[in-house]
């Protein structure tokens, strides 16, 4: 019934909700909402933007009807999963891999190096704090949620990181962009590259979650978000530097000042912005989380991710359908 | 205000022959102060005060007089006994108690806004009040600006501004001069006269209560207790300097005198 | 209502404490009959709150998931009171707390003489110390981690900025407000200078720096509780970081059993201004 | 300087003035030398704060990223005042300032008259009140969202739950300290109720509760600028979305400019409270 | 404490001649208060008391008797003028001005502390203070316990505990009955003559004042200025009910009647 999405059945909602973050690694979100792809796909019904901070804030707006949908790290939306009891969130896309490192000191060579020393990581069980506790034990260190064992680790907010960092108050961080590039501007060296750690070096950072219900209230318009978030990649691909100057605006406009020009050209690389949300890397990363002890319990993770819109749209644009 | 005193405001109202309803009554009335000095402030005291009559209450310092008065404007209660006023009682305090953060006239206005007269009105009378007690000129002073014996002519205007029927009066002229609490006598003397106010008045100076009281009541100390009561017969316009008056007043300090000999001042 | 609540003056207060005095029954009865005059209303409010709570859940108007009822988050409360972390994060926030406040307490007192004492101090720092108080803790983190590192350090100092204003600006409004004729009366029988202080104008003073020290401590929770998740210290459970992960993972049941355990500490400690007021109150006589 | 101080002592604050008018000078000349008297601390105060500041930027012991010296964060202010984004968010986030405490004074005031008239009320809810207070803005937001979405009722929400215990308190302390004996005289003469409340209880604690509005203003404050992280809507810039962001982009040279904006509003608010505050003693002759 | 007082006091240990020197000195002293009422309080007096020389002043209510006991003890500055005193001068307010959160005693034991007095021995010397003024049953007691003339009386005793050779006292007897007044008339001469204190003393009552000066000084009213001085040659030990002391206040009385019907009290 509106615009692009023709063949949806329900019927359109007025105004559609939609939350993402001022940073780097929501540039799909970004560039759609900039260009207009969202817009365009949407037509009749109103794209309203929120910006969020952080992923607990995001979800907890998610979960409380406040906003439908949001781009998102796959860590808090597994949570919230979880904690939901399956009921609130659905992931129907992704918008990022890559872009995370373990950037440490220089003086420090191998993992071993890190015995006794105090790492940081964005937040208690999100992606990367998972990811550290895990590479970790694969190489023989030990870790607690208390910040024991070999290898200290220090949960605090990434631009906390950074200065700390500079002061040579930790050794190193677990981040994702730009932190992870602008460390290593602060003279870190990247001691290991996320992307190496996964097969096809390919792994969630940001992913498009969906109310449930409204995904099932309006699929129609969830598939015109869809079709947004495929445009943009496209456009990101095809015109990375206006891309990056969208993403420039967008901090600037948020946060009064704009990121430096060179930290964004730096970091870009590090990410691929890619519509396959890499769902192994989702279950696995909370197979991990179990594993490492931050989730209590065995993840079931059953209907968290849904990707046949996303893979409807791939074959009517005559693109490979991605995995589930 | 208390459960006494409304009961006994009642029972006046409530048809009882006016000739025998008194203006103020105290019946056994005891008052023992909490606290870890418990004091036995007061104890059974009966005491009338008739319409249009003027009452006066001396005692040493320290037997209980601003007690007595506090209960029977209602602001204390009674620890046994009972309390009656008809109407309401208008207390003067023994400190002034005006309010600081208003002028003199807006104090003495008070009482009249409370009562919901409009603001010209209320004006004009409280500048009456104040050209009374010999204030005109400082209508607009506030209390921190005022001399202690012009703060006491302040809350005197206002006491009168309330337009109660009985006053309740604890050393309204404490503060003041000889000729300036001379010209006060007067005024209250026409204003008692003029309103037929019933008045129960405390003072530390006896002559003062001769030349005003219909009835003069001395306090024993603790336990504060009536110890005798003397008619006043001097035919008024009276005068302190009158030789009446100082022939009584003589009478009564020497029977003050052997109280406070008796239990210490 | 209307006439009840008259009754309830503050003048009026202790009518009838005093009525009860005056019939001179055994001492014990009393206190237990005061104890319950203050607990009931406590009791009936809580009671009050957990029923519409309850009543809010049942009516089914947000899922269980973001509005649990009061069993489950009681129960979650009564899981965590079994563990060791949660009694000992409480004990490494509240003595965080406790030795933060303390150390506020001493500056605070001591910024607030000074400040009230110099009319030149006061024009320069007066305001300063107001503007400070706005100052949101965030933007003092990285201040403080330039300053401290990730230490226990970071942390007192992002909650003495928060309390001590509010502790002196008690003392300077107390200093303010001290009856002329009480400091004259001092300095005529041989006060001056710091025994004018110690002697009449603290004394004098004392209600609103009590007043001041109850915001400053309400600072000073609040500022632990945000700099607890500035520095993470290895082996140490605190109350403020056990509050974001119960938000960062979403669990609302663990957040609100966490919150009834702030706010139950926030009330005990209330408690103990409360008394000290009521004393201070009953000496100075302004209850009658 | 024990000399000097003890001749500053705020019981002869304004012996000075008195000396001066009584000399009759002329109004005009009197006020400016007045309003320099009041200026030159402050700026000697700010100078001698710069100056600092630049000595320790001077002496290397942070590297400039970490601690950037005056110049180039005025610099920066310089350059934000000069755009409209900044302006837009100053006026964004003093609206709410003023409009959130507008109305947690409204119910601040309702609730702490409430309280206080009621010994049931104030044994029931008096102590939650401080309570309530000692609950950081953090642990409200899951509630905000829930109750009222991301809309600025969410962020006013935030403020109120910071800003009306303070004030209450301020009421409630300030109707515990009236003097028994104005009370007493305002009942005799005829008040009771909500005249006495009116006529005597309010203007008599009105020094208590401007401080406590002033402490209502720092929490409503502080609580804005971490509500505004709360939500962030499009193309609705606020200095407390700004403060974050310069905090995640690491730029200190602009997070201190943004500080010192802030510290200028409290300052400049704090200004008022005192103005107002100077008034109410003036009025009642507690200078002298 | 002003600068004018401390140069006059310093110049009395310079060394001239003790026979000239005076307890305290007012040269051309005025007074006028600031803000929008600036009144002119007082105006060109010039007042000395000896050493050992008991001065009562006697005015109007609101003349300025307050004002000028303010200025004596450096409390307020003069306008112009200068004011001179010989060692500290303790100031009894005319308003009991005691502290609220000490009990009688620890107000009266107050100035001892500060001066350095051990706890034991000034207790104990408060006790006595208390004791003159027939309070010595009261000193656990808070001023809030204590009635209007308690409270005058252990002002008193606090500012006889300062044991300053100059005393200023602002109408100490004004909330006593006449009994309790006498008792500390007498109680207040025998410390005077003991110390051989210097005091200037406020009093609205004539009587009072003839009683227990050896000068009354009568000040007019707006400006308040110095009308006449008499001086008492009535042989001590005086009794307030002496005729000698009644046709001095009579006079004086006269005297003061014409002034405040000059001005308006
Ligand atoms: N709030 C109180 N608590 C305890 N005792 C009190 C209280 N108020 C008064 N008293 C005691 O009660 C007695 C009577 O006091 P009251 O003020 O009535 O005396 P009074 O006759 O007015 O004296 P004065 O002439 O000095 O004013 C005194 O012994 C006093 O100490
Ligand atoms: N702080 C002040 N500001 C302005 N005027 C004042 C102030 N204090 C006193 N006055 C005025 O100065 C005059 C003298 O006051 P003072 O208190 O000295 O009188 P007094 O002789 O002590 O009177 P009383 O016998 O009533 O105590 C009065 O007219 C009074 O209004
Ligand atoms: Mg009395
Ligand atoms: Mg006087």
């Amino acid at each position: 019934a509106c615009g692009g999405s023709s063949s949806a059945s329900d019927t359109p909602v007025a105004s559609v909700k939609l939350g993402y973050f001022p940073n780097l690694t929501h540039a799909t979100a970004i560039v759609a909402d900039k260009e207009g792809f969202f817009a365009k796909e949407l037509g009749r019904t109103k794209l309203e933007v929120k910006t969020f901070n952080a992923g607990p804030a995001a979800m907890e707006a998610l979960k409380s009807g406040a906003i439908d949908a949001t781009y998102v790290g796959p860590g808090p939306a597994t949570n919230a999963y979880i904690n939901t009891g399956g009921q609130a969130v659905t992931i129907v896309a992704g918008a990022a891999s890559g872009g995370a490192s373990l950037v440490v000191d220089k003086s420090i060579k191998t993992a071993t190096d890190l015995k006794g020393k105090k790492i940081s990581s964005p937040q208690l069980g999100n992606t990367q704090d998972i990811a550290l506790r895990y590479w970790l034990k694969g190489q023989g260190l030990s870790t607690d949620l208390q910040g024991g064992g070999d290898v200290n680790i220090a949960p605090q907010d990434n631009s906390q990181t950074l200065d700390a960092f500079k002061q040579h108050l930790i050794a190193g961080a677990w981040v994702p962009e730009p932190y992870a590039t602008r460390m290593v501007q602060a003279g870190g060296k990247v001691l290991v590259d996320e992307r190496t750690l996964w097969p096809n070096q390919k792994f969630a950072t940001t992913v498009l979650a969906v109310r449930t219900d409204f995904l099932k209230a309006h699929p129609g318009t969830v598939r015109a978000l869809l079709a947004g978030d495929l445009d943009a990649a496209d456009f990101i691909a095809k015109d990375p530097t206006k891309s990056q100057q969208d993403v420039a605006d967008v901090i600037a406009k948020v946060s009064g000042k704009p990121l430096k020009q060179s930290v964004i050209t730096a970091a870009w690389p590090q990410l691929t912005f890619t519509v396959d949300p890499v769902a192994s890397s989702i279950l696995t990363g909370a197979q991990n989380a179990y594993d490492v002890g931050v989730l209590k319990k065995k993840p079931e993770l059953g209907t968290l991710i849904d990707l046949k819109l996303l893979n409807a749209l791939l074959k009517e644009r005559g693109k490979p359908a991605v995995a589930s | 205000m208390t459960a006494a005193v409304t009961t006994a405001a009642a029972r006046g109202e409530d048809g009882v022959a006016t000739s025998t309803r008194h203006a103020v009554t105290l019946r056994g009335v005891t008052k023992r102060y909490a606290g870890e000095h418990g004091v036995l402030a007061l104890d059974g005291i009966d005491l009338q005060v008739h319409p249009g009559e003027f009452v006066c209450l001396v005692g040493a310092s320290g037997c209980g007089k601003s007690t007595l008065l506090n209960l029977v404007s209602g602001l204390d209660d009674v620890s046994s006994g009972e309390v009656g006023v008809d109407g309401h009682a208008a207390l003067m305090f023994q400190e002034s108690a005006l309010f600081p953060w208003l002028s003199a006239l807006d104090n003495v206005a008070t009482p009249l806004r409370l009562k919901g007269v409009g603001r010209k009105d209320r004006e004009a009378r409280a500048r009456e009040y104040l050209d009374v007690v010999h204030l005109g000129d400082f209508a607009d002073r506030r209390p921190h600006e005022l001399s202690g014996g012009m703060r006491q002519r302040v809350a005197l205007a206002r006491t009168l501004a309330t337009q109660a029927p009985v006053l309740l009066m604890d050393e309204p002229f404490g503060a003041l001069d000889a000729m300036t609490r001379d010209l006060l006598h007067d005024e209250l003397e026409s204003i008692w006269r003029e309103r037929s106010l019933s008045v129960l008045f405390v003072t530390h100076n006896v002559r003062e209560a001769v030349r005003l009281g219909d009835r003069v009541v001395l306090l024993s100390s603790r336990p504060g207790r009536i110890v005798k009561e003397y008619p006043v017969d001097i035919t008024r316009p009276r005068r302190i300097e009158d030789s009446a008056v100082s022939t009584l007043s003589g009478e009564i300090t020497h029977a003050l005198r052997e109280e406070v000999a008796r239990h210490g001042a | 209502m209307a006439l009840e609540v008259t009754e309830r003056l503050p003048g009026r207060d202790n009518t009838e404490l005093r009525g009860l005095d005056a019939l001179d029954l055994g001492g014990s009865h009393q206190r237990s009959r005061r104890v319950w005059q203050a607990a009931w209303p406590k009791l009936a409010a809580i009671v009050l709150a957990l029923g519409a709570w309850q009543a809010v859940v049942l009516s089914g108007w947000k899922p269980s998931y973001l509005l649990p009822g009061p069993l489950p988050v009681f129960r979650e409360l009564g899981h965590q009171v079994t563990t060791g972390d949660f009694w000992k994060a409480v004990s490494i926030t509240m003595t965080r707390g406790l030795v933060g406040f303390a150390i506020a307490a001493v500056i605070g007192l001591v910024l607030g003489v000074v400040v009230s004492r110099s009319r030149v101090l006061r024009a320069a720092i007066g305001s300063l110390i107001t503007g400070l108080q706005t100052m949101p803790s965030i933007a003092w983190f990285p201040l403080a981690i330039l300053l401290f590192q990730l230490s226990e350090q970071a942390i007192l100092f992002v909650i003495l900025i928060g309390a001590v204003p509010s502790i002196a600006n008690g003392v300077i409004g107390g200093v303010d407000y001290v009856p002329p004729l009480l400091l004259r009366a001092g300095r005529n029988i041989g006060a001056s200078g710091l025994s004018l202080y110690r002697h009449v104008v603290l004394p004098a003073a004392l209600p609103s720096i009590v007043s001041g020290l109850k915001q400053g401590w309400a600072f000073a929770w609040r500022s632990l509780l945000a700099g607890e998740l500035l520095v993470s210290i290895a082996n140490r459970p605190s109350l403020g970081v056990f509050l974001t992960q119960s938000r960062e993972l979403g669990d609302t049941t663990y957040m609100i059993a966490l919150m009834i355990a702030i706010l139950a500490i926030g009330i005990a400690v209330d408690a103990v201004f409360a008394s000290v007021d009521t004393g201070l109150r009953r000496r100075r006589g302004v209850t009658a």
